[in-house]
């Protein structure tokens, strides 16, 4: 446990536990937790772009660079989202256990991103588990119930999965400690047991992670939730609890390696099937949200396919497009809220035009989906760019052109639905649609703003990443 | 050693008792029997905190929840359903399943027997060759010291899960306006 | 700055210029034009005095690619005619254009470019820069006819002219390739150091080039574009211009350049050219006969004339290309002056056609005078400068052993004075008719530069001495083709008796026409209707031997079934297909979503299975 | 001579198909829960075995201690998850929760 990350965990579990007091009024409910996790964005934020850092070029980072910047993701996706349902919330439903979940998840993301240990990294994943369970079914409907039903009971077997993994790790290797496992893996060709371990554990976080045979549970979670939650679930929840573990495994165990062969094989074959399936099946969803669900995958898909591959510049791509991967989804889904909350209904075919009743969600959505897609100068194009890179390198050419094909496909995908929600002619809801207060288009804007930065700066990105790869993975 | 794989088959049988029996309650009461069973298992296994905790909690704790529940909805149940769905689901187990699932129910025996002859074909090997890399941990710590120095970022961890939980149940049953305030124990 | 630069970029930049003015200014255009004009004559003036090479090269793309010019003898000679020939243009279509339809701007566009790329043409070195500027005009070539708005299919002509010089282009781009492999380098004169045998790939070389250069001089097969532009109407200043002055320099100038220059040529080859020379010379002279369009008669002389050229460089020995180079110069003036009349007389009387026309000499005194000049010139009579063009050609023929040709330009000098006198006695000397009533004397734009181009025939006339000296003697010098005898002067002999008799011959031939059929503009029918002579000229009515109008004819339908078929098949692929495809698979991927839990949880343990499987097969433990 | 762990490890793995096939053909959420016990019980056994096996039996009780509590937690939000879906649809029945398609 880095323990000097352990502030992220403590604070916001605190302040969780302390607006269940503030039963009377919400508005300091909505207070306590913007301040928190405001509080918790700048402090990394600044741990990560101090000035000497940022002029070594990230040289000199404290801890591991990829849990700092996956609780830099995660504090930047629950912040948005705590302020987005700050105003989207209405005073009716108990807003401060909505606050208390969110916080409660957050400290379990920083649980799962900074223990150095597997069972400790299951239990926080599982936690966020119960946590997402109960934001799903937050809204007394039967979509809500439906939904968290699903979720549960069909990750559960990812999580037994986990659980034997860990135990036949526990006869094979003795520990459970991530530096330890390294240096087994080390020290010389993994031992087929190991492998037996790792496979376990690789098919767990799969589940978790939602690739394709095991993605029906995400697909009707997120379409079924509750809208803050599914951008606060699809932006980062998922992610964290399945594809980090999945890099984790690859930056520990050098998955590549001969005997482990066919778990890397599968790993890749498991992801280019997501991005096929997730491309395809998003393209005739007439629901906004269970569209950005399947693309949601689709994208997974080139993070599973990168970490399969396991040279650190796979891996580079695989954690950047991750954190890519959060701010895209995270604007979406809010935008998809807020054309709910407005506009009446997210079926894709009654909406048209909102344009020019809500110009400043669809141009942050356009953004999005523009970088989802991979245009140029966006931040998508970059880590697809590394991932695809990775794999010609590598000799995956096949995999390099299916990755490439599909990248067009989604792009296509996208300018057809951008045109039809955004730009097509006047539609009967999309007249009445107005514009989302201040509040709740503040997060989603500077999500954009991100997504444009990370963009032009991608060579400071490029060099902490690097940093944070080849320290871990020595 | 005998009354080892004893054991294991008794817990073989409850196990496939619990999930045969139709009615929910009789399966619940075959379930903590069951974990009886695991827990006198663990005592052979000379791991005697494991075995106190697992026949405390499991086989205790979680029967009672689990036939609290059922019993809740039992009680509760929604004859006004106006749905007319088809199978009458309100009251208790006796006809929660509809009729034509009993038959998957009854074949598991069959089912269990095939795989236990596949396991043998298969599976036994497999754990043969995965026995053969056991990883002889030499120092023994006792229970204490391990939680308390070796594992005690868990300590932390179990925190954040039983807050989770609890924020959890708060939300879930919180029925704006439910009909009966919910009561689980 | 190089002076060789100011030819080439100056009239570029002013029409840019001019195009960028709007059309209603009243003057500026034409002061423009004529000012850029002037100016880069003066330069080619300078450069043609100065007695040293003058040269520029600037390295443009490397690989053998770089923009070098240099005047030599004959490029200076050529751009000294090309810019004067360009200024006088200029002049005289500053008067033309204020009575024409078609757009002034444009017009002087396109004069002004195709002045800068002709000396562009005529200064370059490298072999790739010349093809830049050869390309290039026949671009503005093609703007020219469209913007003419002269008949109802000006733009079918400039097509049709367009697609004939853009072929011939292509040949003379592979022929220039194939002499820059051979030779390995691209600049002419590494390649004149090493002259080419033609022998080979030389000599595929040499014909593809050469059917480039006789594309430009409108030789027999590539005319048909001039002379259908003729009989649409096309602006005569252009024909005066292009096809008239400007054509023959650049395509003498390629001719020597490219035959003598670079490549030494053997019998058969000189047999080739010579043929070809006697057969452009006969066949159009025979067609300019059966004109009645004032214009279209004046092309076919042109394309006739070009037969000189080639027939003079075809003889290969000194009088003979001296005598050809003299011809085409000649040529550049008096076909320039002749249609200029042809432009004035339009201007006036709005029609070309010969019969409509008469007795003008009294309205238009000073064209008719011109066009007398000009006419006794080209056909060669005595003391102007086409009779010692074609004298010495004939003594450079008979020295080179073809009796037959020198009888052939003998019979094309007869046959082009013959259709002359017809023409002047129908237009200016016949009876008024109503339309010529109401025509004046042009402008003093239009006069001036038909003087200058008569009193230039006058002084190379009287023995040639001025254009021998200054013109011819240092280009054969340049080019080492040492000559015995002195070229110029005035010497009595059989040769002049043979054409003194050839022009009786004509004056013969045409007062008998006119008193058989009593019209002036019919005097040669007697001839068209001979038995042998009316059948031919009947199928080239039907343009039986225009090959551009038979392959267009062949090949226009097939073309473009083939091409429909191929567009609806891209159509296919590029969005029929893949929006069945995906629509298809995504279809089926909701089917697959049924939303069943059941359902769900099966598919996750199978995928657990499956996995487990693949992974424990083969590399797994055992 | 087949040792006596990897008999142990076939038991186990039959227990965990048993709760495997009990999720998989029950349409009943309680049903689903004993087919999670029954599979979190194998897994406890699981620990319990290599620790045994791997002289290492301090370290696989205190895992399995948090095991338990984790499975507790585990069936706690499944009965919590069964009451709601039970309070909106009126049966815990899995096949009405269909609604979420396409």
């Amino acid at each position: 446990m880095m323990t000097s990350l352990l502030a992220y965990l403590l604070i916001p579990l605190s302040s969780a536990v302390i607006i269940q007091f503030l039963k009377k009024n919400d508005k300091l409910a909505d207070i306590v937790s913007n301040v928190s996790l405001f509080a918790g964005l700048l402090n990394i934020s600044y741990l990560i772009f101090n000035p000497q850092n940022v002029r070594f070029s990230f040289a000199s980072i404290a801890d591991n660079g990829f849990s700092l910047i996956m609780v830099l993701a995660i504090y930047l996706i629950a912040f948005c989202v705590s302020l987005f349902s700050s105003g989207f919330i209405p005073r009716t439903k108990n807003k401060h256990n909505f606050y208390s979940l969110l916080l409660t998840g957050v400290a379990a993301m920083c649980g799962v991103v900074i223990s150095l240990d597997f069972f400790t990294l299951y239990i926080y994943a599982e936690a966020l588990a119960i946590v997402s369970l109960a934001m799903i079914c937050y809204e007394d409907n039967e979509r809500g119930a439906e939904g968290a039903v699903k979720y549960f009971f069909l990750t559960l077997p990812g999580s037994v999965f986990i659980l034997t993994g860990i135990s036949i790790l526990l006869f094979t290797a003795g520990t459970f400690n991530f530096l330890n496992l390294q240096s087994i893996a080390n020290s010389g060709p993994m031992s087929t047991a190991n492998m037996v371990a790792v496979a376990f554990l690789c098919i767990g976080f799969l589940i978790k992670a939602g690739i394709v045979p095991f993605h029906t549970w995400l697909i009707d979670a997120y379409q079924g939730a509750y809208s803050p939650v599914s951008a606060f679930l699809g932006g980062i929840a998922t992610k964290v609890s399945g594809a980090y573990a999945i890099i984790k495994i690859v930056m520990i165990f050098k998955l590549f390696e001969s005997t482990a062969g066919r778990i890397s094989e599968a790993l890749m074959l498991l992801g280019a099937i997501t991005i096929i399936w997730g491309a395809i099946a998003a393209i005739r969803q007439k629901n906004f949200k269970r569209m950005l669900a399947f693309s949601s995958i689709s994208q997974t898909g080139y993070i599973v396919l990168a970490s399969g591959l396991g040279t650190p510049l796979a891996v580079l791509g695989a954690i950047f497009h991750l954190f890519n991967q959060a701010t895209f989804k995270g604007t979406l889904f809010l935008n998809s809220a807020s054309i709910e909350k407005s506009a009446g209904t997210t079926n894709m075919h009654k909406l048209a035009n909102l344009e020019n009743s809500m110009p400043w969600t669809t141009w942050t959505s356009i953004i999005a989906l523009l970088a989802a897609a991979g245009l140029p100068p966006l931040s998508g194009f970059w880590s697809k760019l590394v991932i695809v890179l990775a794999l010609w390198e590598e000799g995956a050419k096949g995999y390099a052109f299916l990755s490439l094909f599909f990248m067009l496909v989604t792009f296509a995908h996208f300018a057809i639905i951008q045109k039809k929600i955004f730009f097509g002619k006047k539609a009967a809801d999309g007249e009445k649609s107005r514009e989302m207060p201040v509040f709740m288009l503040l997060p989603v804007v500077l999500l954009s703003m991100i997504i444009i930065l990370a963009g032009i700066f991608f060579p400071h990105v490029y060099s902490f990443l690097m940093q944070a790869v080849t320290r871990n993975m020595l | 050693m005998t009354y080892h794989l004893i054991l294991f088959a008794v817990l073989l049988i409850f196990i496939m008792a619990s999930v045969m029996l139709q009615n929910l309650l009789y399966s619940a009461i075959m379930l903590a029997l069951g974990s009886v069973t695991v827990s006198l298992i663990m005592f052979t296994f000379s791991a005697p905190w494991a075995g106190v905790f697992e026949l405390s909690v499991c086989a205790a704790l979680l029967p009672v929840l689990v036939i609290g529940t059922i019993k809740l909805i039992d009680a509760g149940g929604r004859q006004d359903l106006d749905e007319g769905n088809e199978d009458n689901c309100g009251s208790l187990g006796f006809n929660i399943q509809p009729v034509e699932n009993r038959i998957k129910f009854r074949i598991l025996p069959l089912v269990v027997s095939l795989i236990a002859v596949l396991g043998w074909i298969f599976f036994i090997p497999f754990f043969e060759a995965l026995s053969k890399y056991p990883y002889m941990n030499s120092l023994n710590r006792d229970l204490g010291k391990i939680i308390w120095a070796g594992r005690s970022q868990d300590l932390i961890a179990q925190i954040t899960i039983l807050t989770a939980i609890a924020m959890a149940m708060k939300s879930i049953l919180h029925f704006s306006g439910g009909k009966n305030k919910e009561s689980k124990e | 700055m190089n002076i060789l630069l100011i030819p080439i970029f100056l009239p570029l930049f002013t029409a840019i210029f001019i195009l960028l003015v709007s059309e209603k200014t009243k003057y500026l255009k034409e002061v423009a034009a004529i000012m850029a004009s002037f100016i880069s004559f003066l330069s080619a003036l300078t450069i043609f005095l100065s007695s040293n090479i003058i040269a520029y090269s600037l390295p443009w793309a490397g690989y053998s690619f770089d923009f070098t010019l240099k005047a030599d003898v004959l490029g200076k000679l050529a751009l000294l005619f090309a810019t004067g020939v360009s200024f006088l243009a200029a002049f005289y279509a500053a008067g033309f254009m204020k009575k024409r339809t078609d757009s002034a701007k444009w017009f002087f566009f396109n004069l002004l470019f195709t002045g800068s790329f002709s000396s562009g043409a005529v200064l370059s070195d490298n072999l790739l820069t010349m093809l830049f500027f050869w390309e290039g005009l026949v671009i503005f070539l093609y703007t020219f006819l469209v913007f003419a708005k002269g008949g109802r299919n000006s733009g079918a002509i400039a097509m049709k002219a367009f697609i004939i010089n853009a072929v011939a282009n292509l040949c003379f781009l592979i022929g220039i390739t194939i002499t820059g492999f051979i030779a390995g380098s691209m600049n002419m004169t590494e390649i004149h150091a090493g002259k080419l045998a033609v022998s080979g790939w030389a000599f595929a070389a040499y014909l593809l080039l050469l059917i480039g250069i006789v594309s430009k001089i409108e030789g027999m097969p590539f005319h048909t574009w001039m002379t259908d532009a003729g009989a649409d109407g096309a602006n005569s200043t252009f024909l005066a211009y292009v096809p008239g002055a400007l054509d023959k320099i650049l395509g003498i100038y390629m001719l020597v350049r490219v035959s003598i220059y670079l490549y030494v040529l053997n019998g058969v080859v000189q047999a080739l050219i010579m043929t070809l020379g006697v057969v452009v010379l006969l066949f159009a002279a025979m067609m300019a006969l059966a004109q009645k369009n004032y214009k279209k008669l004046l092309a076919y002389i042109a394309v006739s004339q070009s037969g000189y050229a080639l027939l003079g460089v075809g003889t290969m020995n000194a009088t003979g290309i001296a005598g050809g180079l003299f011809y085409a110069l000649n040529n550049a003036i008096y076909l320039f002056a002749l249609f200029l009349t042809a432009g004035s007389v339009e201007s006036q009387s709005e029609t070309s056609n010969m019969a409509k026309l008469g007795g003008l000499w009294k309205r238009m005194p000073a064209t008719t005078l011109v066009f007398i000049i000009a006419a006794l010139s080209i056909s060669s009579v005595p003391p102007f400068n086409g009779f010692f063009s074609k004298e010495i050609l004939q003594r450079g023929i008979l020295e080179a052993g073809y009796p037959m040709f020198f009888a052939a330009v003998e019979l094309g000098s007869i046959i082009t004075l013959i259709a002359l006198l017809k023409l002047g006695h129908s237009v200016y000397f016949a009876k008024e008719t109503e339309t010529s009533l109401r025509c004046k004397e042009s402008g003093m734009f239009m006069i001036i530069p038909m003087f200058i181009a008569a009193i230039l025939c006058l002084f190379f006339g009287f023995g040639a001495k001025i254009p021998v000296e200054h013109f011819l003697e240092p280009v054969l010098s340049y080019l080492a083709l040492e000559h015995a005898r002195t070229i110029a002067g005035f010497q009595m002999g059989n040769l002049l008796l043979i054409s003194v008799a050839g022009i009786i011959v004509s004056i013969i031939s045409h007062v008998v026409g006119y008193g058989i059929t009593g019209k002036p503009y019919k005097a040669t029918d007697y001839l068209l209707y001979a038995p042998v002579l009316s059948k031919i000229y009947r199928m080239a009515e039907h343009k039986v031997f225009d090959p551009y109008e038979q392959i267009m004819k062949s090949s226009v339908w097939p073309l473009g079934q083939f091409f429909s078929k191929l567009d609806s098949l891209t159509d296919y692929l590029t969005f029929t297909l893949p929006s069945f495809v995906s629509n298809s698979l995504s279809k089926m991927s909701q089917k697959f979503h049924r939303g069943s839990y059941v359902l769900y949880m099966t598919i996750t343990i199978i995928g657990f299975l499956v996995y487990m499987a693949y992974v424990f097969s083969f590399g797994g433990i055992k | 001579m087949i040792t006596l762990f990897s008999v142990d490890w076939y038991l186990i793995s039959i227990i965990f198909f048993i709760g495997l096939y009990c999720m998989l053909v029950s349409r009943n959420m309680f049903k689903q829960l004993l087919g999670l016990q029954i599979m979190s019980k194998a897994c406890v056994l699981a620990i319990i075995l290599c620790g045994a096996a791997t002289n290492n039996v301090n370290l696989s009780q205190a895992i399995a201690i948090t095991m338990i509590l984790m499975e507790v937690i585990a069936v706690l939000a499944g009965l919590g998850l069964i009451l709601k879906a039970w309070k909106i649809t009126g049966c815990p029945d899995l096949v009405k929760l269909s609604k979420l398609k396409g």
